[in-house]
């Protein structure tokens, strides 16, 4: 599903692939001991860190199909889990990055919705798919940027620019609609909202390119090297050179980009432009990346943990449900499952390490 | 107007105070209010908060009546938690009348211009057992528990399904928290379940559209039939487009403008009427395009 | 005398009420290891910081080449030739000491693959691994983080590092303080080899054996003023302490 | 309003007042330089901190009641405000013990639906509205210990604890109420509901008192003390003796307790148990305890900024609708004034510094 | 030979791959100094961190005045009278040099506010301001945090916290390496102080002077084993260096 697994699964094992971060993923057994600069007891093999908690997501998987063998393991159902989750998964690989920063996003959700009035409005406007789509990247990297920019130089704490920007960015989503919802131009939601390649929707084999490579960037190349130093210690990789503050600004752009991009496929899925519907999205996508075992405190994690962090709720949620779980229940089991699988995953890295 | 709080002026003063601001019933009900308002020269000031939620709107009624407009139309959130403030605002000589949603004391309103949610909900299941020919497995995919107006919508729902129509079986409720993605994947999860589901019934816009995407993915749009509820110009797209095939339609702008009417009336000290129920209409196809339709439709913008 | 590398006269700096620098002059030759000591807390440090780019100091000028300079940022001290080995290291504990290493200057693959940014851990491995043995700091594993290293590990990697990339100048804060005695000997070592190759050295020490074996001249900071300056040929090591400690007050004369 | 100011004010100006963290609320200018333990450049002035943020505040006031002179400086509006704040007031205090501790809590709201839910049941089923009250606060606590346990022993990080106690919780309300709100039993709801003292109700005396006793603890005592040690560095607390484990499952307990009773007067004053409200009451309470002051690495923070912090949105957001400023604009407009507002306090406190 | 006050058998130790100790022996007799020296990495101060109770060992015994114990926690070592200067230090940057040196063991008002958790700041700024007098460091403020002091400063606040709390032992890694020259000086004289009130003291230091001058005996790692026992007396910086690095093999006899 992802090409992090490339760099990230057992053949990566020993951590001889790379020199990146090696401990990413080995979230916080004590984050705030950790990022005290106490030294924690952790070693170097950079390859196993998703795979416990990548464990966890089969055992799911395989519970789920003992439990529902007729309805759960279909390619029909599977194939919609995964058709459900790609949305999700592009903002959650952007939050991945700024997380790593040491950073927060939480305006993706309004990002989105912005993105996609604007591409509903200039798709109207100037009748052509291609532009509107051009926009709605547009607005999501300009949104991203201000993020960037009030964080980077304006030194305000993240957790407050991007607030502010989300409140702003809805309300100016409402204003642009009035608050009432657009509608999708039928030949995007037809086309591209429906089309498929070799059985599976192009909006998830768009997703799922663009986290590999963003999962391959990130491991891999210059700009995530400087993503994870700075997380790692801002004031380390100033004095290196590394150029903190425009990096900064990048990591925003990218997240504000992917939830322009989100909403563009979004908007393309569901044909409007849902300006009420997205109000949990920064949260979800959170929770994807810490599950995933990105600390918040910075300078740890990986796109493959990311995506297996989007894949649990959403296997939980739908597992459930089809093996008749009253709706209140649900909340409390996926809640507590949730809780159970971060907490097996810390335990057998522990357990590990010893 | 900008010096909002002056009340110089000797122009009425109204205040509407949504249940939720941003969605399509309650900004039609706005523009139906700010139209009228127009039409009798009075000033009109729309706030709301961003969840159905008491405890959101109180302080917005708060301030509303810190700004002391000569009257207030307001959809209370909650029966019971919006009587203190509203009584505060009593007190405060404004005139108050209530619009969509009701508050249990009945001396609070001197109109109650009210939509009838159990209505519509059992309008809902009459809808829905027509499109799926009286019989087979029916789903409600709602927003969050505790909303009053939407629990009273699948009250009346089930409420009518027991009562008469024994053909279809209820296999219950799942809530969206109003986000799509959520909406389509309860839908997924349901189609994987019963793979002889028959219809659904979505309680308002953002449950509909997720649900119709995971149809169509599924191509089971128009086997599995949908009624969805509210008819803003997304939901008359999505009935046209055959993504729902039945619309619960109540009267918004309707329901705004006589608010504004009954306000002025109260202001002016000339009568005004206790109660104004509303309708629910059934909107489909086949009637969509019928001119007493068309009239029911919910307006984008103003 | 020829023009100094680098000349600060009159360096102040204050963080809210403390006075870290009240003036606090600094010259350093082409070619000459400068041994700067002074008392806990003299600022010597700071000073450090200051000349790196680092922090920016409120008052006082500095001159690179004769030219005066206002380094903005580490970047700037970076591109004119000159690195730091800070005294809390500055390293990414997260990151591996090859990263660490080449933080700001990774190498790239050769070809397509550089063009995308994408790194040559290999080589920067080797790299690392060399300069590191070259002052006989042993890793235990490359691919472990920096903060699963050792303290005295830890300060190998700073050293080499700052050791590898400085075409002018390095500033040295207390690099052999977590050193075995090898490494230290090394390191000392090292700064003579690098001053012979025509790269300034300031030295920040306590230790006063290694402040007499390796500089040519010292300079004596104390409250946030240069209070001495020795050749140290012609210094003995009370002369040193006394001026640290104020027991001793010398006329401040020659740059 | 808090006894906060009791020692943050100008009186406690050159920090000769106590010892506590002297740089407490002088947020992460480079929030992420700072955690890893680079040195950044903070004076010991601990008096100071709240100062700017407190002007931004006044500023506010000053400029809404000269343009709405008739209408926002009224005692009607003012106490109306006050009263509004007074139960996230509860919930922010108690999420700035957490947040001091490097931690997090996203449970809050639904700990503080279910524990209404029990006092309703209780004083139903008992008809002692003492009863009930004891219930709420009891089953407050036992969320916030549930969330404690899990963070200090489970070692799992506190996002994901409470993300899935915020879950269970919220399911578990809905269970026990079948997705119905309670209402209140009438003599509690219009006994403290609507109880004043001296003009102001009762619940705002019960509130300020408790988040004044709870400032003065963090500042003062060996509570607040450890509070403060172990999110500066967990590590160094653990080795210096300081009961790491234990103390924090205290303080997700005083979370808990204070999101019990804050359940327990949401009940009394709004008459309901609000099982679908209260979903954006921890990210309201997380954003005041952040303009505050507080930084979400842990280690620095106060109580009093925590005040200014809850007061500055809903300031904002009762003067523009008295403007009448129309909701999409007012969501716009309260996003921006509140990153103007946390710039201008970092960039007034930077240029102190200088 | 009277029962040794700590005794450590075989302790082994490893971090993933890296196996940090590999069957280290130590022993520490009541009332003196041992130095405890090795190359860097050779497991110096994960051997401190296992007998102060901060890491647990993953084999080994180690018995306190003959008694086999198993320090669970930090918390149980200093409760048997044993306190440690950390090589990182373990100070709460956030918090003031006296909240530091209390910390833990905080020192409440009399009377009823004392019953209420309420601190006496007053007090403990004194006892924190002397105690780091005694060392010749100089705080510039009571109400600066740590993060604000310089190296030296830090450590001054860390080894006088030790110094004053231990009344069995006191574990040293590396307490003087950002000290100054007269600083150092100092705690050289107070860890002969502190050995004559009867309090063993371990000093872990790369400075073979300060080895020499202030130890009773010497035991070297090297590896993550015991490689050589001196009695000071009779030992020369070669002996201690030749262990040290290899060159010079002891058998390992007495404890
Ligand atoms: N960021 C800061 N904030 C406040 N005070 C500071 C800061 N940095 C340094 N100081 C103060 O400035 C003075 C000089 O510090 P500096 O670190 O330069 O000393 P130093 O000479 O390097 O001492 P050492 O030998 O102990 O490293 C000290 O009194 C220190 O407390
Ligand atoms: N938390 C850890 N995780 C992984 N490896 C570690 C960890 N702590 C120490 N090590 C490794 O164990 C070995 C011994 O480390 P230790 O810190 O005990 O050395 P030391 O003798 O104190 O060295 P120095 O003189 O440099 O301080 C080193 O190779 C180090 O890399
Ligand atoms: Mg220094
Ligand atoms: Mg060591």
């Amino acid at each position: 599903m992802t090409g992090g697994a490339a760099h990230d699964g057992p053949t990566g094992t020993g951590g001889a692939a790379h020199d990146g971060p090696a401990g990413t993923g080995r979230v916080a057994r004590d984050a705030a001991a950790e990022r005290a600069g106490a030294k924690p007891a952790r070693t170097g093999r950079g390859g196993l860190q998703v795979v416990w908690i990548g464990l966890v997501l089969v055992a799911l998987l395989a519970a789920f199909s003992v439990l529902a063998p007729r309805a759960f393991p279909t390619s029909f159902n599977l194939l919609n889990l995964v058709s459900d989750a790609a949305i999700l998964l592009l903002l959650a690989t952007g939050m991945t990055f700024v997380i790593i920063t040491a950073g927060i996003d939480l305006s993706v959700g309004g990002v989105l919705v912005f993105s996609a009035v604007v591409a509903a409005k200039v798709t109207e406007a100037t009748g052509s798919a291609a532009l509107g789509a051009a926009g709605a990247l547009v607005t999501g990297l300009a949104w991203g940027g201000l993020n960037g920019v009030l964080v980077a130089l304006g030194r305000i704490p993240a957790l407050i620019v991007t607030l502010g920007t989300l409140g702003m960015s809805l309300g100016g989503a409402l204003l642009l609609t009035g608050g009432v919802d657009l509608r999708a131009p039928a030949d995007l939601n037809l086309g591209l909202g429906l089309a498929r390649w070799l059985g599976v929707p192009l909006i998830v084999w768009i997703c799922a390119a663009i986290t590999a490579a963003l999962a391959l960037a990130l491991a891999f190349t210059r700009f995530g090297r400087h993503t994870y130093a700075i997380g790692s210690n801002a004031e380390a990789a100033r004095r290196a050179g590394v150029a903190v503050r425009g990096h900064l600004i990048k990591v925003y752009g990218l997240a504000g980009l992917l939830a322009g991009l989100a909403g563009h496929l979004s908007l393309a899925k569901y044909g409007i432009t849902g300006v009420s519907a997205h109000s949990t999205d920064n949260l979800q996508a959170i929770a994807a990346v810490v599950i995933g075992g990105t600390s918040l405190f910075g300078g740890v994690g990986t796109v493959a943990g990311t995506v297996i962090g989007v894949f649990i709720p959403v296997v939980l949620q739908n597992g459930f449900q089809i093996l008749g779980v009253r709706p209140f229940w649900q909340q409390v089991v996926v809640g507590a499952v949730l809780v159970a699988a971060v907490y097996l995953d810390q335990w057998r890295r522990r357990a590990r390490d010893q | 107007g900008g010096e909002g709080s002056g009340g110089g002026g000797d122009r009425i003063r109204v205040a509407l105070v949504q249940g939720l601001a941003g969605e399509e019933f309650y900004e039609t009900m706005a523009c139906g209010a700010r139209a009228k308002a127009k039409e009798l020269g009075v000033d009109l000031d729309v706030q709301g908060p961003q969840k159905f939620d008491p405890t959101l709107q109180t302080p917005i009624v708060n301030s509303v009546v810190a700004g002391a407009p000569d009257a207030m139309l307001i959809a209370p959130t909650d029966v019971k938690a919006m009587i203190a403030p509203l009584t505060q605002a009593k007190q405060q000589n404004i005139k108050i009348i209530l619009v969509d949603t009701v508050v249990e004391d009945p001396t609070i309103g001197l109109s109650r211009i009210s939509t009838d949610n159990l209505k519509g909900g059992a309008a809902a299941a009459e809808a829905l057992s027509e499109q799926v020919g009286g019989k087979g497995k029916v789903l409600v995919i709602s927003t969050d528990p505790g909303v009053s107006t939407v629990d009273a919508r699948i009250k009346g729902f089930e409420d009518e399904i027991k009562a008469s129509h024994p053909g279809l079986t209820y296999v219950g409720v799942q809530y969206s928290h109003n986000d799509v993605g959520e909406a389509s994947r309860i839908m997924n999860a349901a189609l994987a379940k019963d793979a002889d589901l028959a219809g659904v019934f979505a309680t308002n816009l953002n449950s509909a559209t997720g649900a119709g995407t995971a149809l169509q993915q599924a191509g089971k749009l128009g086997k599995v039939k949908m009624v969805g509820f509210d008819a803003g110009p997304a939901q008359v797209k999505q009935l046209k487009d055959g993504v729902v095939q039945a619309l619960i339609a109540q009267l918004p702008a309707d329901i705004g403008a006589k608010g504004v009417e009954q306000a002025v009336a109260a202001v002016k000290g000339q009568e005004v009427t206790p109660s104004i129920p509303t309708d629910a209409t059934i909107v489909t196809a086949a009637n969509v395009d019928r001119p007493e339709v068309q009239k029911v439709l919910y307006k984008a913008g103003c | 005398m020829a023009v100094p590398l680098i000349a600060a006269r009159g360096i102040v700096k204050s963080y809210g009420q403390v006075e870290a620098l009240r003036g606090a002059d600094f010259s350093l030759g082409a070619g000459e290891v400068v041994a700067l000591i002074g008392d806990n807390g003299a600022g010597k440090s700071t000073l450090a910081k200051i000349l790196s780019g680092v922090e920016r100091p409120d008052g006082g000028t500095i001159e690179v080449d004769g030219e005066p300079v206002a380094f903005g940022s580490a970047e700037e001290a970076r591109s004119a030739g000159i690195e730091t080995v800070y005294q809390d290291l500055a390293l990414c504990a997260d990151l591996t000491p090859a990263a660490n290493f080449f933080l700001g200057r990774e190498r790239l693959r050769p070809g397509l693959l550089g063009l995308l940014g994408v790194l040559d851990n290999a080589a920067m491995r080797r790299a690392t691994q060399d300069a590191c043995e070259r002052l006989g700091v042993r890793l235990p594993s490359q691919s472990a983080p920096v903060s699963a290293l050792s303290g005295g590990q830890r300060q190998g990697v700073a050293v080499a590092r700052a050791v590898t990339w400085a075409r002018r100048a390095v500033f040295m804060d207390e690099p052999t303080a977590a050193l075995g005695v090898v490494q230290t000997r090394r390191v000392l070592d090292l700064i003579r080899t690098v001053r012979d190759s025509g790269v300034s050295v300031v030295l920040i020490s306590h230790n006063m054996q290694d402040v007499m074996a390796v500089s040519d001249r010292v300079e004596v900071l104390r409250l946030g003023r240069r209070v001495a300056c020795f050749a140290t040929a012609q210094a003995s090591m009370e002369d040193l302490v006394g001026a640290m400690t104020g027991a001793l007050e010398q006329q401040e004369g020659r740059p």
